[in-house]
């Protein structure tokens, strides 16, 4: 699970480098994407044991040794309360972007910044 | 061979992320972000996390890369109207 | 360049302060903490099979109630934000490009089975993977379906809206009849336990899933039809 | 209450002679400067007549009340700064008013009379009066610094402020005097003293020659001849104070005249020899070597302690 | 007891249910809308109502029927009542407030800004760390929401660089919370505190720590991530950026406060370090700001970082937060409703420029809620901050982290900078425009709400700090207070009732001081009483001017009852900003007002920079007369604590303030600014004397270098007063150089120094007061301060200029006037210590003294009258009755010296063997004697015999007219050149000049343009790009590692 740990700080690093060098509005929002995505795996890779089930007490786990069993649900749980937050915060940047092109017609992140020092 | 399957998707992942980055056309880049949400969902798939594996295939594939092109439309159609 | 540099130096920064924190660890080699209660005690407590639902929903219900809170809250923020005033929108009128006709078609025959299938999701949300999110993204995706289908689509509103205002507002009253009738705030035993594996299980669990699917739909669908924008 | 009438008829009698010695200082002093500048000159007594006409002129005229008293504060100033030196050490009839101050008193009250002319001047009008009241003042006030520091230098050796205990310090020979006991202060103290009296080459704001109209002339009839009793009064209170300050007082009535009419001469004899200063020259000059002598005397005993 | 889990309910509930509501109306949806932050805000405060009044106990509530960890649980006790009692109050006010705003953007928003109260109140109530996450997020899109709301291009842009630091704070959050979750196995905050997790050093769990902190530290707006918190306070609605500055970022802290526990020593320091250069750096870069929203952002970002240094500091020197809860709860709502206020006041004056607030001049109570928030900010008392910042010194102080104490002091004495500048710009700005603000009766009603709430709860704190003397040291707040309900009737009845309440006042003191204390306590109270009624000569006052009044002259009278260091350093401020009121009330007074005001917080900051240090020595020294036991720190306390006197008295070094203050001021105020308010400086000088005596830095006794400060004080002060072409500039450079020779006596630390310290103090004030009176007078009548476009008024105002020439005798030291005792007293003294050099350097001032002197009567009353000032009338009866009561002081006490003498010597006898004697009237010393009597009767005896003689011998004397000068047919372009008074002294002038160099002047000229550059080198920064700003907060991530993984 290391290789997934080393993929998700790689995402983030990738997303942090497109956050800071894209000058794309969109692009920006998408190396966030990327970056959460990367984050996401980190997340399920903490609450993964290694040969584990999914935490579902089907009629493949045994109610009993469940514990043995299964994977941490918690850090899945929590997952999908990120990834649905940053949706919803990626859709309402969008909106951002789209009501400030049109404002000016531009993308370009560098080309709004009328308000400084 | 669960390894082999990690490693590769990993190496799927990667590409596509950079690609998001680097494409200069938005729209293969932003399926590029899609593809990585994609893949990444196998991989929760593998690490035993089904319910995430789906959210992320519904919302953070389908539905965010749908969301961006959206927006990148409408930041498109106003500069052909305009321009 | 300069610029480049900089962003250079600080990804080496970050990069060596991930391979610090990240460098020794190791994964968990069995469940501790409060993941060890859930899963021993999660399915007597609640009677859901799905341990990752039991926890969304009930254990940690103030968090998806958050969830969907914050959902709602881009969705009135895209709302609000890409309201138009009376005489843009007159202005902004154009005709769509109609999609082909097989589109169309196969859009309309398929977007209830679509809806369908979500709600199979988000009913069965304590059985098998997937729950209230899932499902509703999938709802969703009927929308998007039907946009691209018909690009002047117009959404009915008011039942949207109703919907959507009827679901949450009823998420919120199922959460206080937990307080008042069972054990706290969300708490799914207000309704009998049923029994363990059918679909009436597990208290009000299906009933909150199928609450936030709902209002997950409407929510998401409202979202892309306002980024859609109306023609 | 006897005591007092006492004091009161020894200061009147102290006053007449100390007026009629300076006025006589004066006229000769003139006298011996036209000899050396090879004039016959005015008569000894030439400030009495001066005197007297002033007193009896018919003409008078002033420019309102502080113009009228002027004068008033400046005789004022003379009569009462005589009134605060003991003139004559060891003499019960001549040691005036000097129990009601010491010098502090005296370098204060030099001022009043000065403040009080200034005032009277002002108000003439003139622009060349208050002028000649800036430069006075100018130069005053760069003058007193040495002469300060020479009394604070004198007041430490000595202990004490009180001038007749400075006299009584001084005592016993020439050896005890200030000039020998503490020559830097003295040295400060005389180089001051040229200022303070006012004559050439530190009399620009008399100005006789360059400017036609100062204060002095704003005055005529009663007026001047107050300012004239006072130049005698004030002077010969100046010169004694030196006196006893730096060479040893006087235990008799001639000791103090051949001593004073010595201090005097010196100054007119400077005079004599320099030409006359421009304001801001004095005052540079005054605060350059004068002032250093007297901080230097007044830091032996900082560091002596 | 309401159950805490129905606020989520309520809003969600309402929030949910709006949209639906819609149909029937949009007062039937205000009216829910309001109702429910109604009914958070009464929950909150019977919930405050509860623990503060009834005990009650922790409410805990735990979601679905589970006990944690299990299940998330909310909590309310007092702190978090006390939060939300404030988050809510806020929010129904801010609704109020944005009603209009809100209306425009339809329905929507109201459930943004329910959703957005909701989330605050759920980041201050939630025990789970997840839970806080979620809640912070729903408070961060609920604020994006709002700010963009309005689609403006610049609302847009800053809400968009938000959402880019928001989302990468909401990484770290989360990747610290993942991190944490591993190493703990719970989610629950108290869970996590109990298992003591992050003392483990682990790199996996300090690296939880560092994502956990990191992420709180961005959003609390640290420096250098904080460029995209500014543009959302210059860009948003200021509405909605109170909203934010105060509720979302309060919220925040406190949930950094709750899990702060969790850091480790290394973020106690990382938090102080952190957050005390944001308080400095936002602070210097606002130097430069002219836009008020943004400079008010500066503010609170400022703010922010010294909440989070206080937090830090507490955990960092004290191990625990007991001490710090009260700090951190003081300068918190202290901020929170200020910085609320503000914002909504520059929703209502609507002008982006602070040159252009001086529209609010014609708004009295617009100006008077701006000029309260704003002290507010600046902790002044009575207000929140004021008690806060005092304690959180203290305790700096004891724990001996004196590098905080110095970086707190002087960002705030940054912070007054611009703060009180803008200040100075909205009181006295030149007016650009009529458009005046016109603010809804709504708009006022939730400010001067927040007004008072600040105001109480200013009150609150402060006797929760007063322990002792409380009525003592409020008494000039109450008489203001009372003071304040007659304002709007006449100038007669409120100078009345400002004498009575004086009056009381004074006999409320009466019993409580002896000695010295009563001697200064009744030069300020009876010179208060006796200036106050020389105010009546202008028959118009603006209003607040009495108040202030009374408060500056009965706080400066607290200062000598004072007996604790709080009392005292109250009051000095309480004096400080009351004068400072007072001084920009003249028409052109606002630089010098705010030079002022600068100068004198510096002083008071180092002032409490001393007491600080005092408490290292003396752990809890809550006394004045605690500083007897400096120790070896007594060089170091007192210079610190002598700054704040030296800037009062204006001694050299300090002085560039108080030409332009006493000259800019009201002609009456620079009166008594001179007369009276310089000594409280005097006071506190003695003070320090009488507990600390004269103590050593190293081997160099610090009484020498004050006696050196004072000579030299009145020797160039007098000299540059000799070159004023302006009356009040000349009496104001003389006032500060007598004011030296005062100080020369404190500090000879003798009896006889201190009997001419005294001395001349009252002195001082008599003559003084006398002269500034006079000059009001003849200001008054010929509408001029300059002295060469007066002349001969002697003949139409004889009375004045009789007082102005005993003003000057008295002044000048000619016996036989009152000014002689004090140069008697003073040379006496010098010579006895053997400060020889300092009493030859004082007597060459004195004399230079007479120049101006000169000057003064000359240019003014002498000479030839100007051909308009020929019908000028004598000054006011009114104004002239005071003088000649302060003249009648002067004659009796020159006439009988003895009669303030041997009590002076008795006040100075407990601290000194006198060396002063008395035989009948005659003063004696070690070295000399004086007999004031006698020489009085003395110089009128001659006096009046000359004048009878003169009277005789000129009876036929004619008066006749002066003669004026001509230009020779030349019309020259500025007349005063060829008028005699015009540069007066130049010879004078010329001879001086190596001594006229105004090097210090250029010295702090030179020290507020680095400053200022230094801030706009720094603002470079915030280049306006989101990208850069994205760096910058990738930067402090860097930073913060690099200050914490050392440990």
């Amino acid at each position: 699970m290391k290789l997934v740990m080393v993929l998700g700080a790689a995402l983030m690093l990738i997303g942090f480098w497109g956050l800071i060098t894209r000058r794309n509005m969109i692009k920006m929002i998408l190396s966030l994407a990327i970056a959460e995505t990367g984050l996401q795996l980190i997340m399920i890779a903490v609450g993964y044991i290694n040969g584990g089930t999914a935490p579902i007490l089907d009629s493949a786990v045994d109610k009993l040794s469940a514990v043995q069993q299964v994977v941490d649900p918690v850090p899945q749980a929590l997952v999908l309360t990120a990834i649905v937050i940053g949706v919803a915060v990626n859709a309402l940047m969008l909106t951002f972007i789209i009501r400030l092109y049109q404002k000016k017609h531009s993308l370009n992140i560098s080309d709004y910044k009328d308000m400084k020092w | 061979m669960e390894n082999i399957l990690i490693t590769l998707l990993s190496l799927i992942i990667l590409v596509a992320a950079l690609a998001a980055i680097y494409l200069r056309n938005m729209i293969s880049a932003i399926l590029a972000s899609g593809l990585v949400s994609l893949f990444a969902s196998i991989l929760y798939l593998l690490m035993a996390a089904p319910d995430v594996a789906m959210t992320e295939a519904a919302i953070g594939a389908g539905l965010s890369t749908v969301i961006f092109l959206l927006a990148f439309k409408k930041t498109r159609d106003e500069e052909v109207e305009n321009g | 360049m300069v610029r480049k540099t900089i962003a250079l130096a600080l990804m080496s920064g970050l990069a060596f302060i991930l391979a610090f924190i990240l460098g020794d660890w190791s994964p968990m080699e069995r469940l501790s903490g409060v993941a060890y209660d859930y899963v021993t005690r999660g399915a007597a407590d609640l009677g859901a099979m799905n341990l990752v639902t039991a926890i969304v929903v009930t254990y940690r219900g103030l968090d998806t109630l958050g969830e969907v809170t914050v959902l709602f809250l881009a969705a009135s923020g895209v709302a609000v934000l890409l309201r138009r005033k009376r005489d843009e929108a007159a202005a902004t009128v154009k005709i769509k490009r109609a999609a082909s006709e097989i589109v169309t078609t196969g859009a309309s025959l398929l977007s209830p089975f679509i809806v369908m299938f979500g709600a199979y999701i988000f009913l069965n949300g304590h059985l098998s993977p997937g729950g209230g999110f899932q499902g509703g993204a999938v709802i969703a995706s009927a929308v998007l379906l039907l946009f691209l289908a018909h690009p002047d689509y117009k959404l009915r509103h008011n039942v949207l809206n109703i919907i959507e205002s009827f679901s949450g507002f009823t998420y919120v009253l199922v959460g206080l009849l937990g307080l008042f009738l069972a054990g706290g705030f969300l708490d799914n035993r207000f309704l009998p336990l049923g029994t363990y594996g059918t679909i009436l299980s597990a208290g009000a669990i299906p009933l909150i899933y199928t609450l936030i699917g709902l209002k997950v739909g409407t929510e998401l669908a409202g979202i892309l039809e306002n980024m859609k924008g109306r023609a | 209450m006897d005591g007092i009438v006492l004091k009161v008829v020894y200061a009147i009698l102290s006053l007449i002679l100390i007026f009629n010695y300076g006025m006589l200082v004066i006229g000769v002093t003139a006298k011996i400067v036209a000899r050396a500048h090879g004039r016959i000159g005015p008569p000894f007594y030439q400030p009495y007549i001066d005197l007297l006409k002033s007193i009896s002129m018919r003409t008078s005229v002033h420019h309102g009340v502080m113009f009228w008293l002027g004068p008033v504060f400046r005789l004022t100033g003379g009569i009462g700064l005589y009134m605060l030196i003991p003139a004559v050490y060891g003499s019960e009839w001549l040691q005036n008013f000097s129990f009601s101050g010491d010098l502090i008193l005296v370098i204060y009250f030099i001022f009043f009379g000065m403040l009080g002319m200034a005032l009277g001047a002002g108000e003439s009008g003139h622009p060349f009066s208050a002028m000649g009241i800036m430069r006075g003042l100018a130069h005053t006030t760069a003058s007193e610094v040495p002469f300060a520091l020479a009394i604070i230098a004198v007041a430490a050796q000595y202990h004490t402020l009180s001038i007749s205990d400075i006299v009584a310090a001084q005592q016993g020979g020439i050896g005890h005097w200030t000039l020998m006991t503490n020559p830097l202060a003295t040295l400060a103290g005389m180089l001051a003293y040229l200022g303070m009296m006012m004559h050439s080459p530190f009399d620009l704001h008399m100005a006789p020659q360059e400017i036609p109209v100062g204060p002095v002339t704003e005055y005529n009839s009663s007026y001047l001849a107050l300012m004239q009793s006072n130049r005698s009064i004030f002077a010969s209170a100046k010169l004694i104070l030196f006196m006893n300050l730096f060479f040893g007082g006087a235990t008799s009535i001639p000791e103090m005249v051949v001593k004073t009419f010595l201090i005097f001469f010196f100054c007119v004899f400077v005079g004599v020899v320099f030409p006359r200063f421009r304001v801001e020259q004095s005052v540079r000059w005054f605060l350059k070597l004068p002032t250093m002598i007297g901080v230097l005397a007044v830091v032996i005993y900082t560091v002596h302690g | 007891m309401v159950n805490p889990i129905f606020i989520p309910v309520a809003a969600l509930g309402m929030a949910f249910l709006l949209p639906v509501l819609e149909r029937f109306g949009r007062k039937t949806v205000n009216v829910l809308f309001f109702l429910t932050l109604g009914f958070f805000t009464a929950a909150s405060l019977i919930w405050l109502n509860d623990f503060f009044m009834a005990n009650s106990p922790v409410l805990r509530v735990f979601t679905a029927g589970f006990k944690p960890p299990l299940s998330i649980n909310l909590q309310v006790g007092s702190q978090e009542a006390m939060l939300l009692a404030a988050i809510n109050v806020l929010s129904l006010a801010g609704a109020f407030y944005l009603l209009p705003h809100l209306n425009v953007t339809g329905l929507k928003a109201r459930v943004l800004f329910l959703l957005f109260t909701l989330g605050m109140n759920g980041l201050v109530m939630t025990r789970d760390i997840f839970n806080l996450f979620v809640f912070l997020e729903i408070t961060s899109i609920a604020s994006y929401a709002l700010i963009g709301m309005d689609v403006r291009l610049k609302s847009l842009t800053a809400g968009f660089k938000y959402m880019i630091a928001g989302s990468l704070a909401s990484i770290f959050l989360l990747f610290g919370i993942i991190l944490l979750y591993q190493a703990s196995g719970t989610l629950n905050i108290d869970g996590m505190i109990a298992s003591g997790v992050t003392l483990n050093d682990s790199p996996l769990i300090q690296g939880a720590a560092f994502m956990l902190f990191l992420s709180l530290f961005i959003e609390m707006k640290q420096f250098p991530a904080n460029g995209w918190a500014l543009d959302v306070y210059q860009a948003a609605h200021p509405g909605i950026s109170a909203m934010i500055s105060a509720g979302s970022s309060g919220a925040i802290f406190f949930a950094l406060y709750k899990i702060f526990p969790l850091a480790g020593e290394n973020w106690y320091l990382a938090a102080a370090i952190t957050g005390s250069t944001t308080f400095v750096i936002s602070n210097l870069i606002a130097l430069r700001q002219r836009q008020v929203t943004r400079l008010l952002g500066y503010s609170s970002v400022g703010q922010m970082g010294l909440l989070l240094a206080a937090l830090g500091f507490g955990f960092y020197v004290n191990r625990g937060r007991d001490n710090y809860a009260f700090i951190l709860a003081a300068l918190f709502f202290n901020h929170f409703f200020a910085k609320a206020g503000l914002y909504w006041i520059a929703g209502i004056v609507k002008k982006e420029r602070i040159e252009e607030w001086s529209a609010l001049r014609r708004n009295p109570v617009l100006l008077f809620l701006t000029g309260l928030f704003i002290l507010a900010l600046l902790g002044a008392p009575p207000f929140a901050g004021f008690w806060g910042k005092w304690a959180l010194i203290m305790n700096l102080g004891r724990e001996d982290t004196f590098w905080g104490v110095a970086l707190l002091l002087f960002g705030s004495l940054l912070e007054a900078a611009f703060l009180l500048r803008w200040f100075g710009l909205a009181m006295r700005g030149a007016t650009h425009d009529d458009i005046q603000p016109s603010p809804a009766v709504r708009e006022i009603f939730v400010t001067g709400l927040f007004a008072l709430i600040s105001l109480t709860l200013g009150a609150r704190f402060g006797y929760m700090r007063l322990t002792a003397d409380l009525w003592t040291y409020v008494f000039p707040l109450i008489l203001a207070a009372i003071l304040f309900l007659f304002e709007g009737f006449s100038v007669y009845l409120r100078v009345m009732a400002s004498l009575v309440v004086m009056l009381f006042f004074g006999f409320y003191l009466y019993p409580l001081e002896q000695g010295l204390a009563f001697y200064f306590s009744l030069i300020f109270i009876g010179g208060g009483l006796l200036m106050l009624l020389a105010t009546l000569y202008q028959p118009r006052r603006s209003a607040g001017y009495y108040p202030l009044l009374v408060l500056m002259f009965s706080s400066m009278a607290v200062l000598t009852a004072s007996k604790t260091q709080l009392g005292f350093f109250m009051n000095w401020e309480l004096m400080t900003f009351s004068s400072y009121l007072l001084i920009i009330r003249g028409k052109k007074s606002r630089k010098a007002a705010w030079l002022y005001a600068l100068f004198s917080l510096g002083g008071a900051l180092a002032m409490l920079a001393g007491f600080s240090v005092l408490q290292l020595i003396r752990p809890g020294a809550e006394l004045l007369a605690d500083l007897a036991y400096a120790g070896e720190y007594g060089g170091v306390i007192f210079t610190l604590i002598s700054m704040a006197f030296l800037v009062k008295v204006a001694a050299l070094g300090w002085h560039i303030w108080a030409p332009d203050a006493y000259a800019e001021a009201e002609d009456d105020l620079t009166a008594m600014l001179s007369a009276i308010l310089s000594k409280a400086g005097i006071w506190g000088l003695l003070l320090l004397a009488v507990f600390m005596g004269a103590p050593l830095w190293h081997s160099l006794s610090l009484n020498t270098v004050l006696g050196w400060l004072g000579t030299l004080t009145a020797f160039f002060a007098t000299l540059y007063a000799i070159f004023q072409e302006d009356a009040k500039r000349l009496l104001a450079w003389s006032s500060i150089g007598q004011v030296g020779y005062i100080v020369m006596g404190v500090a000879m630390m003798s009896h006889l120094g201190w009997l001419a310290a005294l001395w001349h103090t009252l002195n001082h004030f008599l003559f003084k007061g006398l002269l500034f009176l006079a000059i009001a007078g003849v200001i008054h009548r010929t509408g001029t301060r300059n002295m060469y476009e007066m002349g001969g008024l002697i003949k139409r105002m004889p009375f004045t200029f009789f007082s102005v020439m005993i003003g000057i005798i008295a002044l000048s030291g000619v016996p036989p006037l009152t000014g002689f005792g004090g140069k008697w007293l003073l040379y006496e003294a010098l010579i006895e210590k053997g400060w020889y050099l300092q009493a030859g350097v004082a007597f060459f001032a004195s004399t230079i003294a007479f120049l101006y002197c000169y000057r003064l009567i000359h240019a003014i009353f002498l000479g030839i009258p100007k051909p308009d000032q020929l019908q000028v009338r004598e000054a006011p009866f009114r104004i002239l009755f005071p003088q000649y009561i302060l003249i009648a002081f002067i004659f009796v006490f020159s006439l009988k010296p003895a009669w303030l003498l041997k009590p002076l010597s008795a006040m100075v006898a407990p601290y000194f063997t006198p060396t002063l004697g008395w035989q009948g009237d005659t003063a004696v010393s070690s070295l000399g004697y004086w007999n004031g009597t006698v020489m009085m009767i003395l110089v009128v005896f001659i006096f009046a015999l000359v004048l009878l003689n003169l009277l005789w011998m000129s009876r036929g004397s004619k008066k006749v007219k002066p003669f004026n000068i001509v230009y020779a047919a030349e019309k020259p372009d500025r007349p005063q050149t060829t008028h005699y008074a015009w540069h007066f002294f130049t010879p004078y002038q010329r001879a001086m000049r190596p001594l006229l160099k105004p090097l210090i002047r250029h010295f702090w000229q030179g020290v507020g343009e680095w400053t200022a550059t230094g801030g706009s080198v720094l603002r470079r920064i915030y280049n306006g790009n989101g990208q850069s700003y994205a760096m910058l907060i990738l930067l402090l991530a860097i930073i913060l590692f690099a200050l914490t993984a050392g440990a």
